[in-house]
């Protein structure tokens, strides 16, 4: 029945699309949302993916093998940061304006 | 990490230790700005003086230094750019503190932040290796988020920061993914490795779809941080949101920041690939730059005003840096070089706002500037002059930064030709809305009495600074002409 | 006892069913991130979806990652968010339409990215350059072990590690700022 | 720095013979001119003040003291070169005296022409005659202004203008190269234009000297293009070198036809002297005070055509098919002038449009080739005109500043010396003999007829007709009949002062005389002889006449020219019993209503009196034409340039801040949106790419 | 010391900027002492030029006192100044219009004396850098320099639309400027790409030589010179470029006027000679033709617009763009009289326009207007003032004698040796000029005293000494250059020869003005 997909776990390809349509969930989530925080749980996302990715080639290619983790923890690390700035941000803004909805956010435009 | 490593990287690690010691400083002498200002103008001048030392070592003895495994890299224009980061961020502090203690906002911390935002920039002029690239944009931007957002009780301000912040991430994002898959297909997160084999496959044509996939978004996250159009969107409301001498910063430290990323990144990393990106690099300055112009013509906010056109300014860079590509190696120095002098009269520009805006409740509006000759003929003098260079008036610096990008784009000839013509058209137009600031400040008479300000000594100072460079960046360009000439030798 | 190669009845390995199955859940539940109503149910969701993602990290070989996945995203991060969406809510928040008016664009645009993405790369051939930079540095593949992690961070990515650590260091320094509240209590 | 050495030189250029010592007269000549100049400086910068402190007369005695200086000297030099003496021998090419270079504009090396053009003069006999003419008419307005502007409060502003116009004249006569004549030509147009509107405070006084200044620029562009014609054509532009060279060069060799050389030339002559169709200004210019009159619009200016023909006669005498274009717009002039001075009651105007007439003759003369008969006519024309317009200046004076002589009559008892020179003056330009009018004028129709131009004859025998009867028509209007002066002014009617009075007989003896004087020697007295005038003149057209006409003919008192001299006497006398019969003499009281009945008899009549009372419409034609459809071209094209190419600038603007203001709207404000371009972009991104590796 | 040891040229440049400096430095109520200095610092500049000029050889071809200091080494920029007759025809007519200037400034000029008299001593200094600047980045930073305080000297005291006029008049030059900016790096770079040095690749006579040998290809010739022909045609100005004259002339105060009308317009016809013609030879054949058509539409258009103008100073300005185009017509027939011809209708409506401005100014200063419809009779209430405006209405309208007459002149017949139906099209002016000035002044200053006029009273005050003081210089230099014009004719001898040397690429020209 599902026998095309067999394979699948061994194939870069397979990750690689994964990580895309991980990445276009996580845009579309950024783009579509209007709260603060799911926009940055969407690039929470994003980043996932680009890490799945880099998994995905540490994985198949052994050239990169040794590097992909490191580069990983390390992308992870600075994702951690930038949430750290953000919520601080959301938060701030939160304060002002009593609102989490960002398409709120408009006093500035044109 | 051995002895040598470390000393290559000390200018980093001071930086760090400076933004330490503000923070520890201010820990100490809670809410003083004196000690904390002293602190920051002596590391930063200590961090100048180790630039200038490893540079010194790495120009006299090789070509360049690394270090780390090659991750990291000294050469002439690790040393221009490092110089100019430093600068960069002085100028800032100088303009800051009367601007923020009016808003009962702490000096140290800002300076702290400033600093590690600074540190960030100068690891992009270092790296070797696109993963150090990556972080050291991070550092850049990070602390930027919060600067802008540094005048947090402001809703404009943290209105710009989220802004600001939502969309850097995204790009963030995409630049990642699009480094992910160039890391994939070469193999080495090495520039000089990206650089070598991309080179060897750059003959096998066609190259593959992932590559052109990574180059894709790779651009896309460049172009964002450096506000080319269509990626621009974030730059006038965080600009105009921020407080004024963190916009002074924003719209020259992280630019010129992400100017050194492309250099590092497409020029050296993905040169090889240049006939290939050249073609987007050209029609995205071509579209940077007219519609920053446009849409600054309608603007009657100054400091908003002043972003769209540093949009424009972004699109006259990357007719440089589009002519190195095409083979002209003065394109590069004319893109340093409009960098520097672009640096100092923006920042110039914006501290004559701050000290405007020193008294709360000021706008940033047109109306702030009617008559400013009669109240504060000084400021309104030295704001005519960066004006006239923004808009590239000889013998300004702004004049002779266009001057050199134009001549690098005619050398090119071509479409760049092409590209020059529309550049120095859209200088024309620029003119009208630079001058319209101009217009109010000398030929309209003042809406408001508004009693004349003091301002502190910094402010005079940092002033001078920026304004004598702006002079004798444009009458006499010679020096700063061999600096970035030696610079723009170390990509070659 | 010995499982077969291949599932009955599916007619794929154990590791292709764990693999299908983890993404599902992963992809589900970020489906579920950014769509669902209730922010609150949106944050569990994304700590599911990070956990299945961990699960393929290990499945791709790649355990220490798994784990440092498990303690930062949903020790740290996704606790971070549940306590900023705690703090950020509002009460006419949850009547407040969840989506811009734009959503639909949005989708267009994500699936348009979903789709160029996987025809790439499908298109590409991934290893062949890769290889090829093999021979270019001479560089011998390492070891595939934790060990080699720890190595490689400490000595080839040494730089990069320290540099993070001033990031984090910055991003704590400048949250704080942000986040804290002003003396003279200012709303 | 080289300043220009300004020194005397006698140019040698362009005449074989030894160029002869210019001994005193490269004094005497300049100083004809500089003596003038002098008094127009000094009255400019110094007759306001004297006149404030001292009075008008002293303010006027520098300015006449200098003009009768000028007098002598020029008389010395005209009597010298008309007597041979000195540097004028007898066949000699005239005296060329270079003061400094004025313009040295170097050689075109591509064409070899030269243009180095000298401040220089050329004397000879025909400069002479027109010295004569010049310098005394000159004085004698002179002196009749002292008179005539005494209530005046401007007079050392007209005095100075009046020697302004001397220097202009005076230049324009002596000037030795083209350029010269022309800038004379212009500084006349000035003084003549300050004169006209000497009483500028008078609106109709400002149009009339505007009118006149811009109608002689018409002429003025012909001129100057007939200059450049001549520099291009012979690359140089001293008078006689030109000349000379243009008659020698092949006609295919020309860059301009000569014919196109000489119209362009006559084109000036036409403006200056009011040849029709450029005729308009000199009956408005009668604004001007009326010495203003006498000097410039009988005596001197307007004949500056007249003597720009005449100097250019081998270059006319070459070019045949202008010169009957010359012949027929003079006669024509001629015929219409004297058509409209039948029904003018403006005492000025009716002297004015006889002036035009009497001008149509000379150029009649001249295209017919009797150059000596025009300058004759010229020389005799200008004193009897002079005094016409001085003696109707007395009267004006007398009815106190009255032009219109309806307003007029039985004025010949109260002021008679006026009346008499009056008389005089009519008497000799209706062409009665002995007095001077009638020798020029029959001199002009004999030779016309001989030459074979009997339509130039036919129609100059019907204006003498005309002439003599309209001229009389002003004298009975004027002094007989009965008076309808304004019964206020009428016991206050007196003869005018010394000053006005002697000027008047000083003219009415050459008007009586000259034509005698100038013949003397010469036919019709002594038909073996040539005349003294005609003497002087010879060498001068001495070519162009024999190219033309060939061997002269023997005079025949009884024969063809005796024949001609009854005819225009036979048509002068008839004019003049006419007139007589209308309008009176002395106590005869004429038929006045005969003459209003003719005037509105038949449709015909109907239609020619009331063209001539409104002068063939042209004033309303060139309103019509330059005010009105000039001044809606001007108006469009004002228009054109706001609206279409200023509107263009500031559209190219206003299209640039509106593409501005479209773009900003992009700027949603909205993050999403934002996000959502930033997409956007990043899929096209990625979609170039793709097509540009797959290159 | 020997003369040719001071560095003269550079003198006479910075004498105005060092001016500058001191007024900047001076306390800004002591408004005297700040017109004084500023007037002083002038007429040393002009005294200064004065002397070159005595001491100057003329008629040689090339330049002289020529002074030449590394720049920018890199690109072979240098600071290279030197004079020929034509620069120094011009310099003498700057300094001495910028004093006179300054002098009619004393009274209008009440509010920011110190920033005027700043802004004009800079303007000297631009204008006189571009007439001697003998390297093409020197001269573009000149020709730039010029625009900023013009710029702010009719925005800041002009009239009721200054801000307007002097946007559209600085946006418009510098769209022109701008693109010779590109033009001269592509000559630049065109230069150094042959000859694979940077040296000498800004220096003008560097470039002329290189030209003349043939070696810049057609097409670019054609694309450059069309970019140095919008900047210069923006400048003179030529039709269809002009509208920002009337504007900018209009809302100027009075001395902004004189400057504009008197140096800066000239700066087109300069640029045309010196730089236009000698660098792109063969480009200027081709382009000739376009030129001359738009010569004499400028000729006539101008003075047709003029006659319906209803202001005093747009009367005047229209009158210009007749008057330039003259200058743009004299220097495109290539033919040496007319060549002439047009360097001396530079200098001479230099003189008599910018007496006309003044004139104007003095009016407007009294009755704050300048509409033509309400003057009247001004002659008989001010007699002073109409004889010096008859003066110069009559030397604009081209009397011989006057200098008007003789540039005009010279300018047609040379057009009339090569192309006679442009010369013919051209003359007409003559009677359109005559239409338009005798008009406006009788207007003016004829007829009664009109009701506005009268209106006035008292104020309306005849010259005051300074006044006369003001004009007289011009109305002496009008009459000694309408009976001399050999004074600068045999002064620009030299630049004549060599533009048209340069220009026609055949056999060398030589006036033969030495005989």
């Amino acid at each position: 029945m599902l026998a095309f997909l067999d394979g699948i776990s061994r194939s870069l390809d397979a990750y690689l699309v994964i990580a895309g349509i991980m990445f276009a969930v996580g845009s579309f989530g950024f783009l579509a949302r209007r709260n603060a925080i799911s926009m940055l749980m969407s690039i929470e996302l994003m980043l996932n993916a680009v890490n799945l990715a880099i998994i995905g080639f540490g994985a198949f290619i052994p050239a990169l093998h040794p590097d992909a983790s490191v580069i990983a923890l390390i992308v992870m690390a600075a994702a951690a940061a930038e949430a750290t700035i953000g919520l601080a941000i959301v938060i701030a803004i939160f304060r002002n304006r009593k609102t989490p909805l960002v398409d709120e956010y408009d006093a500035m435009r044109q | 990490m051995g002895y040598e490593d470390i000393v290559t990287l000390a200018p980093f690690i001071a930086t760090i230790l400076v933004a330490a010691a503000i923070l520890f400083v201010d820990f100490v002498a809670p809410g003083r700005k004196v000690p904390a200002l002293a602190v920051t103008f002596g590391g930063l001048a200590l961090v100048a003086v180790l630039v200038v030392l490893t540079g010194q070592s790495a120009v006299t003895g090789r070509d360049e230094v690394t270090a780390f495994q090659g991750a990291y890299v000294v050469d002439r224009l690790t040393t221009f750019l490092d110089l100019l980061f430093v600068s960069i961020a002085a100028l800032t502090i100088a303009f800051a503190p009367d601007y923020l203690e009016e808003r009962e906002l702490p000096v140290a911390e800002f300076a702290a932040v400033l600093v590690f935002a600074i540190s960030g920039a100068m690891l992009i002029s270092a790296s070797a290796d696109l993963l150090v690239l990556f972080l050291g944009l991070e550092l850049m931007v990070l602390p930027g988020y919060v600067l802008a957002g540094y005048h947090k009780s402001d809703g404009y301000s943290t209105e710009g920061a989220i802004k600001y912040f939502l969309l850097g991430s995204f790009s963030s994002a995409i630049f990642l993914f699009g480094l992910a898959f160039v890391w994939g297909l070469t193999g080495t997160t090495s520039i000089a490795g990206v650089a070598g084999v991309l080179g060897q496959v750059a003959d096998g044509r066609p190259l593959s779809p992932g590559l052109g996939m990574g180059l894709a978004f790779l651009t896309t996250g460049v172009a964002f941080k450096i506000a080319a159009v269509p990626f621009h969107y974030w730059t006038p409301d965080a600009y105009q949101g921020s407080p004024t001498p963190v916009t002074g910063y924003l719209s020259v430290g992280p630019k010129v920041g992400a100017f050194a990323l492309i250099i590092r990144l497409f020029a050296e990393a993905l040169g090889p690939l240049a006939a290939d990106w050249n073609v987007v690099v050209m029609v995205l300055a071509a579209t940077t730059m007219t519609l920053g112009n446009l849409v600054a013509l309608t603007q009657d906010n100054v400091k908003r005003m002043l972003a769209y056109s540093s949009i424009a300014h972004t699109g006259y860079m990357l007719v440089g840096f589009a002519a190195w590509a095409a083979g002209q190696p003065s394109g590069l120095e004319g893109l340093l070089y409009y960098g520097a002098a672009y640096a100092f009269m923006n920042l110039g520009a914006f501290a004559v706002i701050a000290a405007l805006q020193k008294r709360l409740g000021v706008t940033s509006n047109l109306s702030t500037f009617a008559g400013l000759i009669r109240r504060e003929p000084a400021l309104a003098i030295l704001m005519t002059l960066f004006l006239l260079s923004l808009t590239g008036i000889p013998p300004t610096a702004g004049f002779f930064g266009k001057f050199y990008v134009i001549l690098a784009a005619v050398q090119a000839g071509g479409w760049l030709a092409v590209l020059a013509v529309l550049a120095v058209l859209n200088a024309a137009a620029a003119a009208f809305y630079y001058l319209r600031v101009v217009v109010y400040m000398f030929m309209r008479d003042p809406t408001t009495e508004i009693p004349s300000l003091t301002h502190g000594r910094l402010v005079w100072a940092g002033l001078a600074v920026a304004t004598v460079l702006t002079i004798v960046l444009g009458l006499f360009p010679g020096a700063m002409l061999e600096i970035v000439g030696g610079a723009a030798k170390a990509i070659g | 006892m010995t499982l077969p190669e291949t599932i009955p009845l599916l007619g794929i390995g154990w590791d292709d069913l764990l693999f299908l199955a983890l993404t599902g859940v992963m992809l589900g539940s970020a489906l579920l991130v950014v769509t669902m109503r209730d922010i609150i149910r949106c944050g569990l969701a994304m700590i599911v979806s990070f956990g299945a993602l961990a699960g393929l990290y290990v499945l791709a070989g790649a355990p220490f990652v798994a784990g440092a996945q498990v303690l930062v995203y949903i020790g740290a991060i996704s606790v971070l968010i549940l306590f900023a969406i705690m703090l950020t809510q509002t009460k006419d928040a949850p009547g407040a339409l969840v989506f811009q008016t734009q959503a639909i664009p949005a989708a267009i645009a994500a699936l348009v990215m979903a789709l160029i993405l996987a025809i790439t790369v499908v298109a590409t051939d991934w290893s062949a350059v890769a290889d090829r930079m093999w021979t270019f540095t001479g560089k011998a593949p390492a070891g595939r072990d934790e060990l080699g992690v720890a190595e490689s961070l400490f000595q080839d990515y040494v730089l990069p590690f320290e540099v993070v650590s001033v990031l984090l260091l910055a991003a704590v320094v400048g949250g704080v700022f942000i986040a804290k509240r002003e003396r003279r209590g200012d709303a | 720095m080289h300043l220009l050495p300004i020194t005397l030189l006698a140019a040698a250029e362009g005449s074989e013979a030894v160029a002869a010592d210019p001994g005193i007269y490269a004094t005497l000549i300049p100083l004809i001119i500089a003596l003038p100049l002098a008094g127009f400086v000094f009255t400019t910068f110094f007759g306001r003040r004297l006149q404030a402190s001292f009075g008008r007369n002293v303010a006027a005695a520098v300015p006449l003291g200098v003009v009768i200086a000028s007098w002598v000297v020029a008389m010395v030099v005209v009597s010298a070169v008309l007597q041979h003496q000195g540097p004028f021998p007898e066949h000699g090419p005239g005296l060329d005296l270079t003061l400094w270079t004025w313009i040295p504009a170097g050689v075109d090396p591509a064409t070899g022409r030269e243009l180095t053009v000298d401040f220089g003069f050329h004397v000879d006999a025909l400069t002479a005659v027109l010295l004569i003419v010049v310098t005394t008419i000159g004085l004698l307005v002179h002196l009749y202004s002292v008179g005539y502007m005494a209530h005046d409060p401007g007079t050392w502003r007209f005095f100075a203008y009046l020697n302004l116009f001397m220097v202009s004249m005076l230049l324009l006569v002596l000037a030795g190269n083209w350029l010269l004549v022309f800038a004379g030509w212009e500084l006349v147009g000035l003084s003549s234009y300050s004169l006209i509107g000497f009483w500028y405070q008078k609106r109709s006084a400002a149009l009339a000297a505007k009118k006149a200044f811009i109608v002689n620029r018409v002429g003025d562009v012909g001129f100057a293009l007939g200059i450049m014609a001549i520099w291009v054509n012979t690359g140089t532009l001293d008078i006689q070198a030109s000349l000379a060279r243009l008659i020698e060069t092949p006609a295919a060799e020309l860059t301009v036809p000569l014919w196109i050389v000489a119209l362009l030339v006559f084109a000036g002559a036409m403006g200056k002297s009011a040849q029709f169709p450029l005729h308009v200004w000199l009956p408005d210019a009668m604004e001007g005070p009326t010495p203003v009159s006498a000097l410039i619009h009988a005596a001197t200016m307007v004949n500056a055509g007249v003597y720009l023909v005449a100097r250019a006669n081998p270059l006319f005498a070459h070019a045949q098919d202008a010169m009957v274009v010359v012949a027929a717009i003079g006669i024509f002039t001629a015929i219409l002038a004297a058509s409209i001075a039948f029904t003018q009651t403006d005492i000025k105007r009716v002297l004015a449009y006889s002036t035009l007439s009497q001008l149509g003759y000379m150029f009649a003369a001249l295209g017919v080739g009797a150059f000596i008969a025009a300058i004759f006519h010229l020389m005799t024309h200008g004193f009897f005109k002079g005094l016409l317009f001085l003696g109707s200046g007395s009267v004006i004076h007398a009815v106190h500043e009255e032009q219109d002589m309806n307003r007029m009559g039985a004025l010949w008892r109260k002021i008679p010396i006026t009346h008499w020179t009056m008389l005089v003056g009519t008497i000799a330009i209706a062409g009665i003999p002995p007095l001077a009018g009638f020798f020029s004028k029959d001199e002009i129709l004999g030779e016309a007829f001989k030459f074979g131009f009997t339509w130039v004859w036919a129609i100059g025998l019907l204006v003498a007709a005309m002439t003599a009867f309209y001229m009389w028509r002003l004298m009975g209007k004027t002094f007989y009949g009965e008076s309808r002066v304004d019964p206020h002014v009428e016991p206050k009617v007196h003869e005018s002062a010394w000053t006005m009075t002697v000027p008047l007989v000083l003219l009415a003896i050459p008007s009586a005389l000259l034509g005698l004087a100038l013949t003397w020697g010469g036919p019709p007295l002594n038909p073996e002889g040539t005349g003294l005038l005609k003497g002087w003149l010879e060498p001068v057209f001495e070519e162009a006449e024999l190219y033309l006409h060939g061997e002269a003919h023997a005079y025949e008192l009884f024969g063809i020219d005796g024949i001609l001299i009854l005819a225009s006497v036979a048509v002068a006398t008839l004019g003049l019993v006419a007139g007589i019969a209308l309008f009176g003499f002395f106590r005869a009281r004429g038929l006045r209503a005969t003459a209003d009945r003719i005037a509105g008899g038949t449709r015909v009549t109907r239609f020619l009196y009331r063209a001539s009372l409104n002068k063939w419409w042209f004033d309303e034609l060139n309103d019509l034409l330059f005010i009105r459809i000039g001044g809606r071209v001007a108006a469009f094209l004002w228009w054109f340039d706001r609206t279409i190419v200023d509107g263009t600038v500031n559209g190219v603007g206003a299209l640039t801040r509106d593409a501005g203001g479209g773009l900003r709207r992009i700027q949603t404000g909205r993050v999403q949106n934002y996000a959502l371009g930033i997409a956007i972009g990043l899929i096209v991104m990625a979609g170039s790419f793709l097509v540009i590796v797959s290159r | 010391m020997n003369v040719d040891q001071i560095p003269i040229v550079s003198l006479i440049v910075f004498l105005p900027l060092l001016g500058a400096l001191v007024v900047a430095f001076l306390p800004g109520r002591r408004t005297d002492l700040i017109r004084w200095t500023a007037l002083g610092f002038a007429l040393a500049a002009w005294v200064v030029s004065l002397i070159l000029l005595v001491g100057f050889p003329p008629g040689r071809p090339g330049f002289e006192y020529t002074q030449a200091i590394d720049w920018i080494p890199l690109f072979g920029i240098q600071y290279k100044v030197g004079v020929d007759g034509l620069s120094m025809a011009m310099v003498v007519l700057t300094t001495t219009l910028t004093w006179i200037s300054i002098l009619a400034s004393f009274r209008p000029i009440q509010n920011r004396v110190k920033e005027y008299m700043v802004s004009f001593l800079v303007l000297e200094v631009g204008m006189i850098g571009v007439f001697v600047a003998l390297d093409l980045f020197l001269f573009y930073v000149f020709w730039e320099l010029v625009l900023v305080p013009m710029y702010l000297i009719i925005g800041v005291w002009g009239g009721a639309n200054r801000i307007y006029a002097t946007i559209k008049f600085v946006l418009y030059t510098l769209v022109g400027s701008l693109l010779m900016l590109v033009a001269i790096l592509a000559t630049a770079f065109t230069y150094q790409a042959a000859t694979g040095s940077w040296a000498g690749a800004f220096d003008l006579e560097v470039l002329s030589a290189h030209a003349a040998t043939g070696a810049f290809d057609p097409t670019f010739q054609f694309l450059a010179f069309g970019a140095f022909f919008l900047a210069f045609a923006i400048k003179v100005p030529m039709f269809p470029f002009h509208t920002w004259l009337p504007d900018a002339h209009v809302e100027a105060p009075t001395a902004g006027s004189v400057i504009l009308a008197g140096v800066l317009l000239k700066l087109g016809g300069y640029g045309f000679i010196r730089f236009a013609l000698p660098l792109f030879p063969d480009a200027a054949h081709t382009w000739a033709p376009a030129i001359i058509v738009l010569s004499l539409i400028a000729i006539i258009y101008g003075a047709v617009v003029a006659l319906v103008q209803p202001d005093l100073k747009k009367l005047v300005a229209y009158s210009s763009v007749s008057h330039m185009g003259f200058v743009t017509l004299g220097i495109f027939v290539f033919q040496p009289q007319a060549l002439q011809g047009a360097i001396l209708q530079m200098v001479n409506h230099g003189l008599i326009t910018g007496a006309l401005f003044l004139l104007v100014g003095v009016i407007y200063e009294r009755t704050h207007d300048r509409t033509i419809a309400k003057m009247g009779g001004l002659g008989a209430k001010v007699p002073v003032y109409a004889a010096f405006f008859g003066f110069f209405v009559f030397a604009s309208v081209g009397l011989p004698g006057l200098s008007g007459f003789v540039g005009e002149f010279l300018t047609l017949i040379g057009t009339f040796a090569v192309q006679p139906w442009a010369a013919v099209v051209a003359t007409f002016v003559m009677i359109l000029a005559a239409g338009y000035l005798l008009w406006m002044f009788q207007r003016v200053a004829f007829g009664e005293v009109s009701d506005f006029l009268k209106g006035l009273g008292g104020h309306l005050t005849d010259m005051r000494p300074v006044e006369v003081f003001t004009l007289v210089p011009l109305g002496a230099l009008v009459v000694v250059f309408g009976l001399f014009p050999g004074l600068i004719l045999n002064l620009v001898g030299g630049s004549v020869t060599h533009t048209l040397d340069a220009v026609l690429r055949g056999a060398p020209v030589a006036l033969g003005l030495w005989r």
